[in-house]
């Protein structure tokens, strides 16, 4: 079967050898969690507990504040020990009491719509991908739309990360119930499973496994950066173009990430909150690892879990080395969106270059999946072109770094490219 | 006494027509191939201006405000009718080269704003200075820049005239391209950037290309 | 809050390709080595003097403008030294040395660095060097001698206005400008630059096909003659290319590259110059930036929206 | 007719008015600094070139040579044009006032640009007849259009450069103009 | 002879001149069309030549940018410093005679010396681009120091120190508050005169939060609430927030400050 993919985009070095054949592993649960309140895309949770009060696992300790919200839970039990502007601090007890009502919720077919819609939002579900996006929120559809196939984001085209290829090579049979029930909360005929062609076993095994499902199908696709982009895979699997500033949904798709169906799996057959994810530790560490990590744990534990650094370390980046937050407080809880745990060494660091004048060598042109023309956002950004920005489409620009990678000039042209997306929102703002 | 020295010095110097207030551009290029045209087209425009002046300076209460302008050209017209019959008459090999733009100068930017902006406003005496000043800042200009090119592209200096220099030997290959379009713009280019550099205050080496202000930025970034 | 880590922060992405600015120009210098041979082959020491002279020259001007504006100076990212061998390529071997150095200074300082430097110049230095050189001297420019082992019949007159055959225009035995005269060498060089992906098809393509097509329609001497004669071949692989000085859109590209081709067979059937490959591919330069403007490529999604 | 189209590519393209003849350059310095504002600028003097060089030729065929006062042509074309070209600026004010917005605020600028007496004038020494006019006005209207949208694109790119700080300005646009006089040399014929 | 040619000279323009005169009269009565006033003040007050130097279409496009605001009293080398005058009265710049002054005020203290970097930045020497990333910055309210707001200012009134302070001189400062919407990290307010006491912090951390990352950090030992003989001094977020109303302007609590982070306002 061939292989699809999108036009333009970039093959960096994908170092997955590092850690794509270590299985998952259950790390150790730290003595105390900090929780996030903000651990996705909207409005920050409403803690509903109260400093001194004792929870269970699995316990909803804040509630969404909002339609686009989430709801955030207990990853260990015990006691709540501090409240504060963004977090809620828990004292681990290392009991493990489950929450009431963490049982098996029924099966697909017992249920109806709304009630999966419900047990997703509950359990506070939300893209695990990394762009962490209410997952109730994007299966609800509107009634004017209408959903002809769901996508499982299988590409991991982020170098390094192998939680999701870990995934689906363990966890297949719940990661396609959970696309079943995605498909049924969708209302939709088809399902798609777009798995990168670099994960031979991930294909094979969801082949086997989809074998008597004709709705189901597995799509192999190149390796390429950002083949995991929502709208890049949307146009690999289907050849279907999301209109300039819409949503999947304007095409009939639903698109989620691989390990985002099997938590919607957990939460349906097992009544599991999500209070932990797979986490890839990579990179310049002792022993690489794909660990299960409860939420909340800091970052400094699991990278001791993992032998700690090599050497000296240069930069911790949580999520991969293309679109993944450079870190600085180590102390840090891991949070829904935390797909990886990255360490560059001091010598990679080190290779950093001072950027040099643009010589409009056009490589950023050449592989901007969107086909913008970095370069000239950039020059526009730096002369303060606000109306000109906005004819070029800098708002479109999904920030996949593409430009900056390939750049000979070694310009952090993606740096100026989001400085002009803010300015255009600005000046948005201004004239509203 | 001291104002009007200083109208005069203004208009040669500081607030040069050409390398500084970039008025009248089109006969700046195109008739400064040679010294010699452009001494005679500055000369030209000199008497244009010290005659558009005076008149104007006289006139300045009688004219209604609605038809200023209008009148003015008329004015500057009369005047350069009377260059060009006389230029026509008295130096026909020069007056072949400047062709179509000693008619022009009716035109030029430089006459109708000291028309406007200065004679109109002051006493005669002060609108002559001016004209003189300003006259005679254009026509160094010029003379200047033609010399530049003349010795670049001819090697010579004053050619069409009797007293034509030599100024590079027999050594010197002729560089055509000073005599050219192209070399008028980039002469002209040139020796403004110069006079940037040289009027600014603050000159010093490192400024000639602009240096400091763009590491200082680079430093405090 | 101690912080013994020392770490490092940055945004996104966390790893850059390894392809630098000065690589590309050592890679495109590196192309250029056959056309250089061809040229001491033909040519003689002659060849190798003009080579010298105006690199060194080209990079001691960039060191004086760098140093003059106080600005770091980068000579060792080897567009300098690129833009002083592609002037000395297309220049008639003859050429006296002051003049070599002239024209060096020229592309330099009056193709570079007015405009603040690599990258943001305009038009091609090498060519703005050329150009000058062109229109000063024009008789020291368009003296030819002929190659060794050439057809000694070319001795006054360019390539252009003498019978040639196609084969000698191709391997070079013909007079002419130094590194304009093989074509062979300058396919090597470009086949080299095209497979690194240093250079785009779509100019030299777009170019060297509309000369073809328009030659064969309206020229005299048929297209064969015209792809190997003059500088052609040259400019459309070593010059229309110039990343700085060309579109950076894909239909841009052949907007650019068709524009030269016409142009240089206008002035090469119509005008005055026997030559057009230069002024062509100058004044398309000029027209670069307006052209980048209005060939914004379709972004993704674009048509759905509007539809 | 080919006589009528070599006229119109020497007034436009191989003597270009601007870069060749020297004519307009103020508002080639001046008017250059976007591409739009320069575009609307080319054609409203496209059109004053087109209709005055048409008026003026008008003008001297029938009052000024009839009369004898060929001396008078100087004042006589400048009061035409500027007379001609306020009546153009005012009507379309009135009547459109977008067309005024995009071109008519250009009109002024014209009366004073050396390109349309020029024009005039090089007609009446040519001695072009009355379609010949109408083109060669027509094809010193497209050349000035053509180098002035080409200076502002180029002034466009330049602003993001770093140019020297005493070349900011007048000199760099001059030295531009030089190189594009450079490059339009080749196209003589 | 020579009366005839006299005569038709005369005629000539005598015939022109009344073709395009009435001409005229006619459309300037048909077509006007009402202007601003302060257009058509300014229009009258430019010298009229239409040269095109200011980059404008002539003088009346000019005198329509600047009526708008949208274009400097400044831009026309002709008219000089006379017409800036001019001008400068037509649009009322000139008249901000009350003796109350403003300034833009940057409110840190956290240079150089006073912070630290808990980790190294790479990247564009952009305040803008620097907050985009994890802060790195031991003070995460304090100045990032990369002069975002030196680079905005069109009247270069602000300068950074060698302590990487942005300074502004109130001299220059035109109030235009484009530095304000510029800082990410809200750190410049424009204050006046009037205004007798502001806090040159923005951290609303805690006080021993405070001492670890700034050495002149406001910690919020609430000294200058205290002190303060009208009361006139509340903490909010750890700061001081200053009752203009009620403040009389003792000084009381900008001498007991122990960190300097409370001052005069003084310019």
């Amino acid at each position: 079967m061939e292989a699809k993919t999108f036009d333009h985009g970039i093959h960096p070095r994908y170092n997955k050898d590092l850690s794509k054949d270590k299985a998952l592993k259950e790390a150790a649960v730290p003595d105390e969690v900090v929780i996030s309140l903000q651990q996705h895309i909207g409005a920050p949770a409403k803690p509903i507990v109260e400093v001194g009060d004792t929870v269970d696992f699995g316990e909803k300790i804040a509630e969404a504040a909002g339609f686009v919200s989430a709801n955030v839970h207990a990853s260990v039990s015990g006691e709540v020990v501090a409240i504060e502007d963004m977090a809620i601090r828990i004292k681990n007890d290392g009991e493990d009491r489950l929450a009431e009502g963490i049982e098996s919720q029924g099966e697909i077919e017992d249920l109806s719509v709304e009630e999966l819609r419900e047990i997703v939002g509950e359990a506070g579900i939300v893209g695990l991908g990394g762009a962490t996006f209410p997952t109730h929120v994007k299966v609800s559809i509107p009634d004017d739309k209408n959903v002809e196939a769901v996508i499982l984001n299988g590409a991991e085209c982020e170098p390094y990360l192998t939680v999701d290829h870990r995934t689906m090579v363990e966890l297949t049979e719940e990661m396609i119930y959970g696309l079943k029930a995605i498909m049924k909360m969708c209302e939709a005929e088809k399902g798609y499973i777009g798995i990168e062609v670099n994960k031979p076993d991930a294909i094979k095994r969801t082949e086997e496994l989809i074998a008597d499902e004709p709705n189901i199908e597995v799509v192999p696709l190149e390796v390429k950066y950002p083949q995991g982009g929502e709208k890049q895979l949307i146009d690999a699997v289907l050849g279907k173009e999301v209109p300039s500033g819409g949503l999947p949904l304007d095409v009939g798709v639903v698109v989620n990430n691989v390990s985002t169906a099997v938590v919607i799996a957990e939460a349906i057959r097992e009544g599991r909150p999500l209070v932990g994810r797979g986490v890839t530790i990579t990179g310049d560490v002792k022993e690489p690892q794909n660990l299960v990590v409860r939420i909340g744990t800091p970052i400094e534990e699991i990278l001791e879990a993992c032998g700690g650094f090599k050497g000296e370390p240069g930069k911790v980046i949580l999520g991969g080395p293309m679109m993944g937050q450079a870190q600085v407080d180590l102390t840090a809880p891991v949070t829904k969106g935390t797909s990886g745990i990255l360490v560059l060494s001091k010598a990679e660091v080190a290779q950093y270059q001072e950027a040099k004048p643009c010589i409009r060598c056009a490589r950023c042109v050449d592989v901007c999946p969107v086909k913008l023309i970095p370069t000239a956002l950039m020059n526009l950004t730096k002369g303060d072109k606000v109306l000109k920005l906005q004819d070029y489409n800098v708002l479109d620009c999904i920030e996949c770094g593409s430009c900056s990678y390939t750049c000979p000039s070694k310009i952090e042209i993606l740096d100026w490219i989001k400085l002009g997306k803010g300015k255009v929102q600005a000046h948005i703002r201004e004239n509203e | 006494m001291a104002e009007k020295n200083r109208d005069f010095v203004k208009g040669l110097w500081e607030e040069n027509p050409v390398f500084v207030m970039l008025l009248g551009m089109c006969p700046v290029l195109a008739v400064t191939s040679t010294a010699t045209n452009g001494l005679f087209m500055g000369l030209a425009t000199s008497f244009v201006l010290f005659g558009a002046g005076i008149v104007n300076s006289l006139l300045q209460n009688i004219i209604p405000d609605e038809v200023r302008i209008p009148s003015f050209i008329v004015v500057i017209a009369t005047f350069v009718t009377i260059v060009d019959l006389v230029s026509r008459a008295y130096f026909p090999g020069i007056a072949e080269q400047l062709a179509l733009f000693i008619p022009l100068i009716i035109v030029n930017c430089l006459i109708l704003n000291r028309s406007e902006a200065f004679a109109s406003n002051v006493n005669v005496l002060r609108a002559i200075i001016d004209a003189l000043g300003r006259g005679l800042g254009f026509t160094w200009a010029l003379t200047f820049l033609g010399g530049i090119r003349e010795i670049l592209g001819f090697g010579t200096l004053f050619r069409g005239t009797e007293s034509v220099i030599q100024v590079l030997g027999e050594w010197y290959q002729p560089m055509l391209i000073a005599i050219l379009p192209a070399g008028a713009f980039i002469t002209l280019g040139i020796v403004v950037a110069l006079f940037n550099v040289i009027m600014d205050e603050s000159f010093s080496i490192k400024d000639l290309f602009g240096g400091t202000a763009a590491v200082e930025k680079e430093q405090t970034a | 809050m101690d912080n013994t880590l020392d770490l490092t922060v940055s945004s996104a992405p966390h790893v850059k390709s390894e392809e630098t600015t000065s690589n590309i120009m050592y890679q495109v210098i590196l192309a250029l080595v056959p056309v250089m041979f061809a040229s001491f082959y033909f040519f003689g020491p002659g060849a190798i003097y003009l080579l010298l002279t105006c690199g060194i020259t080209a990079m001691l001007s960039e060191v004086a403008v760098q140093k003059l504006r106080g600005k770091p100076v980068t000579i060792n990212d080897g567009s300098a030294l690129l833009t002083g061998l592609i002037l000395a390529l297309t220049l008639p071997p003859d050429l006296p040395l002051w003049m070599a150095v002239f024209g060096s200074v020229v592309a330099i300082v009056l193709g570079k660095h007015i405009f603040g430097g690599l990258g943001y110049n305009v038009f091609n230095p090498a060519l703005m060097g050329r150009a000058f050189l062109t229109l000063s001297y024009v008789v020291s420019m368009t003296e030819w001698t002929a190659p060794n082992g050439g057809v000694d019949t070319l001795s006054t007159a360019t390539p252009l206005e003498g019978e040639a055959e196609v084969i000698n225009l191709f391997i070079g035995r013909v007079g002419g400008s130094l590194g304009e005269t093989s074509a062979l060498a300058i396919l090597l060089g470009g086949l080299y630059l095209l497979y690194k992906g240093y250079i785009d098809w779509r100019i030299p393509v777009g170019y060297l096909g509309t000369v073809a097509v328009l030659t064969t329609l309206v020229g005299e001497q048929g297209a064969s003659f015209h792809l190997f004669a003059g500088g052609l071949m040259f400019g459309a692989i070593f010059m229309a290319t110039d990343m700085v000085t060309s579109p950076v859109t894909k239909k841009g590209r052949w907007i650019f590259a068709i524009g030269c081709g016409f142009i240089t067979v206008i002035i090469r059937v119509f005008g005055n110059y026997p030559e057009g490959v230069l002024f062509s591919i100058l004044l398309m330069n000029m027209c670069v930036p307006l052209i980048d403007q209005y060939t914004l490529p379709q972004i993704y999604g674009e048509v759905k929206a509007n539809g | 007719m080919q006589e009528l189209f070599l006229l119109f590519m020497a007034a436009s393209i191989t003597n270009n008015f601007v870069l060749m003849q020297f004519l307009g350059i103020c508002p080639f310095l001046g008017v250059s600094k976007e591409v739009p504002t320069a575009f609307s600028m080319g054609l409203a003097t496209t059109f004053v070139m087109v209709t005055s060089a048409v008026v003026t030729w008008l003008v001297e065929t029938v009052i000024l040579v009839p009369l004898g006062i060929e001396y008078l042509q100087y004042i006589a074309f400048i009061l035409v044009i500027s007379s001609f070209v306020q009546l153009t600026e005012l009507f379309v004010k009135k009547v459109s006032p977008p067309l005024y917005k995009a071109l008519g605020i250009f009109l002024p600028l014209i009366t004073t640009n050396c390109a349309i007496l020029g024009l005039a004038l090089l007609i009446s020494m040519e001695g072009y007849g009355f379609i010949q006019s109408a083109v060669f006005g027509l094809g010193a209207g497209v050349g000035f259009t053509i180098a002035i949208v080409l200076m502002a694109g180029i002034r466009e790119r330049l602003e993001f450069a770093d140019v020297p700080k005493p070349l900011k300005g007048a000199p760099i646009t001059l030295l531009v103009a030089g190189i594009m006089a450079l490059a339009f040399t080749g196209l003589a014929m | 002879m020579e009366i005839i040619s006299f005569a038709s000279a005369v005629a000539g323009l005598g015939i022109l001149g009344i073709i395009f005169g009435t001409g005229l009269a006619y459309a300037s009565v048909k077509f006007a069309v009402e202007e601003d006033p302060k257009k058509i003040e300014i229009d009258e007050a430019l010298p009229g030549a239409n040269c095109g130097a200011c980059g404008f279409a002539g003088c009346s496009s000019y005198a329509e940018a600047v009526a708008k605001g949208e274009e400097g009293i400044d831009s026309c080398p002709v008219g000089g410093e006379e017409l800036i005058e001019k001008i400068a009265d037509i649009m009322g710049v000139a008249a901000s005679s009350s003796d109350e002054k403003k300034t833009a005020k940057v409110l840190c203290q956290g240079g150089n010396q006073e912070t630290f970097n808990k980790a190294e930045y790479q990247g564009v020497p952009s305040c803008q681009a620097a907050s985009m990333v994890d802060n790195f910055k031991s003070c995460q309210y304090g100045c990032l120091g990369f002069g975002d707001c030196a680079a905005v200012c069109d009247f270069d009134a602000i300068v950074m120190n060698d302590n990487g302070l942005p300074e502004i001189d109130p001299d220059k400062c035109a109030e235009c508050g484009v530095c304000v919407t510029e800082c990410p990290r809200s750190l410049i307010e424009i204050v006046s005169s009037n205004e007798d006491v502001i806090t040159n912090c923005k951290s609303a951390l805690k006080g021993k939060e405070v001492k670890v990352v700034c050495e002149k950090g406001c910690f919020g030992c609430t000294i200058c609430a205290k002190k303060c003989p009208v009361d006139a001094i509340e903490m909010e977020d750890n700061l001081p927030v200053v009752d203009t109303e009620g403040c009389i302007g003792c000084g009381v609590c900008v001498k007991n400050c122990p960190t300097d982070a409370f001052v005069e306002v003084d310019f």
